[in-house]
């Protein structure tokens, strides 16, 4: 019989002005990252909820990850800054419920940046993968 | 419930190559709301369009989704299709299949699963979109240039051209910018000061061109149409009004040692000063550093001379605010300090040179009144040597130079090594290269001739370390072809130093929200298709603070951000972004949370009268947001503790449903 | 290229930890070389030459022990290729070959004075010998 | 203030003058240097192959002990700081490498923390060229040309002690010293070093280029911080005379007859 490979499920926030156009550039450069990491486009980072999170760990996501632009470039000024306080808030929540930290993250990735949002999402699903299933937040009566 | 059409774009081979759009086609037309699915070779062509018009049409379809490309490329294009059909454009929404999948995944079976995913993300979030309809905001019909060298110059010439006001804001004393500097440009030979000044004079004479010279951009607010700019017009001690520029004063100023920036600092210029003589405007500055009038109150010889009155030491900076609906960038570039390449010995020896220096020095209004003598001891040179790449194309890793080439060089050195041997012909020139880059019309055929006609010595090489000794320069590099060391003795050796923005650029960046590359090089919105608008909407980009450039390009650009400033100007009303917040108000609880966050100031609190089920009437304290004003950031949606606040277009709703359908 | 020589270029490039296909062949790190004249090889060439996978010339020259570790290639490298990292590698592939080593304990008599500084000694048997 | 110390073989044998007069100067201006006990000799020269592990131990050794007593190490030749920071430097940022040394070390782990002086750095930044200027006694009154070799400056991304194309570190100590610094172009090109037991016409070319070019611009004296450097300066027929910084450094303040040793 053959065993499936085990296979994170990753979501990506990316804010639209800055991630989000890396993530294009590095799908212009032909930068491979693993399929596992799905993005979903949202105007600024500090748009991300973080009920969306939770909402996404709840639902089976593995690991889940907000890109934004760097400190100080935010399309809107300063939504980055927000985003960086309510995620480590929201980090430090999730640490106190013991989800391992390397399945969050935040990381600040420009629209000139295709090669480090690759070599970022490479790195994130590595460390996700190696971490293995999400267990403890997945609600598993949304599981079919 | 919605009747959603599904179309999937194989754009040729760059989908189809690596997912199966027939099966992402199939797949999708099982989701909820799906009535109809289709896929096609190229769903943005003429062809394509017509595809999902019929089948808006045919099915009634009430939202669509389209996985093709990225949404930042044709996100616009399918949604005027949507509106050519009668759809509310923002019932479309895109699947990036393109760039975010088929291109970054190499196996069929892989990058088709995760299209799927991405299809029913984009389905999911459409079976809950709303018709938007944008709002309209008035626009400002006046534009600003930042920067006032040839780019900003003809960019405002431009703009002035088709009737609307321009403001330059210069830091420096007078417009003019780098090209003033020039001797001749190539490959024409023109020189520089002959086709630039009498375009500062059409400047200065256009009614419709204000210049702000000696000033800053200190503060912008507000958006596309409607910018509110703060200007700081720096203390120039001298009433511009009222100077006529005689130049008395800088006659007669006894502070004598003040450097002469406009010559880099080769020669020296009075503590009263007009940067050069074609100055535009033609008004004198006093230098506070080192005029001693306002540095110790002991002299004011200046104000004595002055016929018109026009020194005033006790002038102060004024600060000026201006509403634009359009702003140019054009601050520019400088050539990197030569600090971290002594091997070159530019810090140890005056006879090295950079090449902007050595512009200065052919140039007949320099130091040396166009005569080419060393800095050193006024002399003639008999060997120049010239090493191209300083601090061009550099490892990322390195920590002295700059990754990028930039691009001017190779051709500025032909000039020069040129126009030597034109002048001088028993001087021996020597050009040390690794690649001479000339795609440019005549330019290669202009470096041809350098060597060909004039006799410079190319040699595919790098120079390796200069050594002064004595009145001489010993300059050790390799001769690549003829794999040799050698060691010339030269009596001069001029830098091309790599160039990078201006300084003032990034601060400038951050005022703006407009985005830059690790360069401090401005982006532009589309590389390609979109090369002279910044991704912030109304803020355009001319000239080399985009990118190294040449004069021709330069100006290319310059007329291009123009026409693209006329184009909104022409405008009366801009329709904004619809993908605004708003508040529930039957959820608000006025609690100011929202407020604080917002950047853009856009939210305000009413009293608004509700009545109560038990028909009493109650007063409540509810956010309003004003959506000309709103950016759509979606800050204020996290701040609300209660709920209220929601994005159109970016709904909570829509996000959670994105992250099910991904999750599922 | 024969599986030898990929092994060997391999091996050249591990220990080095130089990646020779950053260089983009300006010659800076030849220009600046001070033992120039007295090489075969001159550092852009063991650049490209570890590059191409044709090393066996190189391990056969004396350039090899010409090579001063001067480190001038190295800081003035516009491409941070570290040409000298390159000749170290390709020298100690040459002298850890059985009896290869170029200098012997028997030499060292004749080559020094009275004044000779020990660490010249030292220096040139780390360099020399295995 | 107390530095833990690391003279090297050269300093214990021919090198001797580099090492009284550092160690009488330091003295002079309120400075201990405390030998490291047992140390080895550091090997010389610095090998850049990352598989060389066991020709680096005996420096890793020499910054323990600095570690185990709280001390900065300070160094005074050339040869030897280089060896010793370069050392240090992979210690820090190959992860590898580390592991491999401390797996042959008995004790605790060591990454690289501490913290290294050469001689002069420790005369510019921990004492400072004002109190030196202040305790001199015998200004010098020479025209004295600094040279720099190699070893002191490069690689810069580990040495960090100047400017490695333009320096002043030694400049400003003979200025400090009361004497006149002489600027020539060969200050920081190699003397030829260790290829003098391979090609001694080599060696000799090097560093005549270096005393030609010291010369041209006016030296009466050269001044090094290298026995290797003195030494093939001599060799190839140096007519000035070259002395070690230190010497210059005690005769300006009056320690260079001190007989106590």
């Amino acid at each position: 019989m053959q065993v499936k490979e085990y296979k994170p499920l990753i979501v990506a926030f990316c804010c639209n002005w800055c991630s989000y156009a890396g993530a294009d550039l590095a799908g212009n450069n032909r930068l491979n990252y693993p399929a596992d990491v799905k993005i979903i486009r949202v105007p600024c980072s500090c748009r991300v909820n973080p009920m969306f999170v939770l909402r996404a760990f709840q639902r089976g996501a593995d690991g889940v990850i907000l890109c934004g632009c760097h400190p100080g470039d935010c399309h809107y000024t300063s939504g980055n800054y927000y985003t960086r306080r309510r995620m480590a808030l929201l980090f430090s929540m999730l640490d106190y419920l013991c989800i391992e930290r390397e399945r969050t993250r935040v990381e600040w990735v420009s629209a000139a940046e295709g090669a480090k949002f690759a070599a970022t999402m490479n790195d994130f699903a590595e460390k996700v993968a190696a971490l293995g299933e999400n267990k403890r937040l997945e609600d598993l009566r949304c599981k079919k | 419930m919605q009747r959603i059409g599904v179309f999937v774009c194989w754009c040729g081979s760059n989908i189809a190559g690596t997912v199966d759009v027939v099966a992402v086609a199939e797949a999708l037309k099982k989701e909820p709301g799906v009535v109809f699915s289709a896929n096609y070779q190229y769903m943005c062509s003429q062809a394509g369009q017509d595809l999902i018009k019929n089948a808006i049409k045919e099915h009634n379809l009430t939202g669509i989704v389209v996985c093709s490309c990225s949404p930042r490329m044709h996100e616009a294009t399918f949604r005027k299709t949507a509106a050519a059909a009668g759809l509310n454009p923002y019932m479309v929404e895109i699947a990036n299949i393109r760039e975010q999948c088929s291109w970054v995944h190499k196996e069929m079976p892989i990058g088709t699963e995760k299209a799927i995913i991405l299809g029913k993300a984009a389905v999911a979030k459409v079976n809950l979109n709303t018709p938007l309809v944008p709002g309209e905001s008035p626009v400002t019909k006046r534009a600003l240039v930042i920067g006032g060298g040839i780019a900003g110059i003809q960019t405002a010439l431009d703009i002035a051209d088709a009737g609307f006001e321009v403001d330059i804001v210069e830091k420096k004393p007078t417009i003019g910018g780098k090209m003033a500097q020039l001797d001749k440009t190539f490959p024409t030979l023109d020189c520089a000061a002959c086709i630039l000044t009498p375009k500062m004079v059409d400047v200065a004479q256009n009614e419709k061109i204000r210049i702000f010279s000696y000033s800053e951009v200190t503060d912008v607010k507000g958006f596309v149409g409607n910018f509110d700019v703060t200007i700081k017009k720096k203390a120039r001690y001298v009433k511009e009004e009222l100077c006529t520029g005689c130049g008395a004063c800088t006659e007669k100023c006894p502070m004598k040692k003040v450097p002469n920036d406009f010559n880099l600092n080769m020669d020296t210029k009075r503590a009263i000063y007009i940067p050069f003589a074609q100055a535009v405007p033609k008004v004198a500055t006093i230098d506070p550093d080192y005029c001693n009038m306002l540095k110790n109150g002991k002299c004011g010889v200046c104000s004595k001379v002055c016929a018109a009155g026009a020194i005033d030491y006790t002038q102060k900076d004024e600060f000026i605010e201006e509403k634009y609906g359009a702003i140019v960038v054009a601050t520019g570039f400088n050539p990197i300090s030569m600090d971290k390449f002594d091997e070159f010995a530019y810090n140890q020896s005056k006879d090295v040179i950079t090449s902007l220096e050595f512009e200065r020095l052919t140039n007949a209004a320099g130091p040396t009144a166009g005569k080419l003598l060393r800095p050193s001891d006024h002399k003639h040179p008999e060997k120049i040597v010239f090493v191209q790449c300083v601090g061009s194309r550099c490892d990322a890793c390195n920590e002295k130079g700059k990754e990028y080439c930039s691009k001017i060089c190779c051709m500025y050195t032909a000039k020069h090594a040129m126009l030597t041997r034109d002048k001088y012909p028993d001087t021996e020139v020597y050009v040390f290269y690794i690649d001479v880059r000339t795609p440019g019309k005549n330019f290669d055929e202009f470096y041809r001739r350098a060597v060909e006609e004039y006799g410079v010595h190319y040699i595919k090489g790098m120079v390796g370390k200069v050594v002064p000794e004595g009145d001489k320069l010993i300059v050790q590099a390799s001769d690549l072809l003829d794999n040799k060391q050698l060691k010339i003795e030269a009596d001069l050796v001029v830098l091309a130093a790599a160039i990078e923005p201006d300084k003032s650029a990034r601060p400038l960046a951050t005022l703006l929200t407009a985005s830059m590359d690790t360069n401090d090089f401005f982006t532009e919105a589309h590389p390609k298709l979109r090369p002279v608008e910044s991704p912030t909407a109304g803020v355009f980009l001319s000239g080399a603070c985009q990118g190294p450039k040449d004069i021709p390009e330069t100006v290319a650009q310059a007329g291009a951000a123009a026409s693209k400033v006329i184009g909104l100007l022409a405008k009366d009303k801009l329709t904004g972004n619809p993908c605004v917040a708003h508040s529930n108000e039957m959820m608000c609880n006025g609690c100011s949370s929202c407020e604080r966050v917002c950047p853009y100031g856009a939210i305000t609190y009413e009293d608004k009268e509700f009545r109560m089920p038990d028909r009493t009437t109650l007063m409540r304290r509810i956010a309003v947001v004003n959506p000309a004003v709103c950016q759509g950031c979606g800050c204020c949606t996290v701040a609300c503790p209660s709920g209220a606040m929601d994005l159109k277009g970016f709904a909570s709703e829509q996000i959670i449903a994105e992250v099910d359908a991904i999750c599922k | 290229m024969s599986n030898s020589k990929k092994y060997l270029q391999e091996e050249i490039i591990r220990t080095s930890g130089v990646n020779p296909k950053k260089c983009m062949r300006c010659g800076k790190c030849s220009a600046t070389c001070p033992a120039y004249d007295e090489m075969e090889y001159h550092p852009h060439q063991f650049v490209y030459m570890v590059e191409s996978g044709n090393i066996e010339p190189l391990l056969e020259s004396d350039s090899l022990y010409r090579c001063l570790t001067c480190f001038a290639c190295v800081d003035r490298c516009p491409r941070s290729v570290e040409p000298a990292k390159l000749v170290e590698a390709v020298r100690l592939a040459a002298i850890r070959k059985q009896g290869n080593n170029r200098m012997t304990a028997n030499d060292v008599p004749e080559l020094i004075d009275d004044e000779t500084p020990q660490q010249l000694i030292v220096s040139a048997f780390r360099k020399y010998t295995k | 203030m107390k530095f833990s110390y690391f003279p090297g073989c050269t300093l214990k044998n021919k090198a001797k003058s580099l090492d009284i007069y550092a160690r009488r100067s330091a003295e002079k201006l309120g400075v201990t240097l405390e030998e490291i006990e047992n140390w080895q000799c550091c090997g010389g020269v610095f090998t850049t192959a990352k598989d060389e592990v066991a020709t680096k131990l005996s420096s890793v050794r020499i910054l323990k002990d600095a570690q185990k007593k709280q001390q900065a190490l300070v160094t005074v030749c050339s040869a030897c700081h280089n060896v010793v920071k370069q050392t240090n430097y992979a210690m820090q940022n190959d992860k590898e490498f580390a592991g491999k040394v401390n797996r042959y070390m008995s004790e605790d782990e060591y990454n690289g923390e501490t913290q290294i002086y050469h001689y002069l750095e420790l005369l510019r930044d921990v004492i400072g060229y004002d109190k030196i200027k202040e305790s001199v006694v015998n200004p010098i009154g020479k025209k004295v040309a600094a040279y720099y070799g190699c070893l002191l400056l490069r690689p810069n991304a580990v040495m960090r002690m100047d400017d490695p194309e333009n320096p002043t570190i030694i400049e400003d100590l003979i200025k400090a010293l009361g004497g006149e610094a002489v600027i020539y172009g060969y200050r920081n090109e190699c003397c030829g070093g260790y290829v003098r037991m391979e090609s001694p016409e080599l060696a000799g070319k090097k560093s005549q280029t270096v005393i030609e070019s010291a010369k041209k611009a006016g030296a009466e004296v050269i001044v090094t911080a290298c026995p290797l450097c003195k030494y093939n300066l001599e060799k190839s027929g140096c007519d000035i005379p070259v002395v070690y910084l230190t010497e210059l450094l005690a005769e300006a303040l009056g320690v260079k007859e001190d007989t106590n040793e």
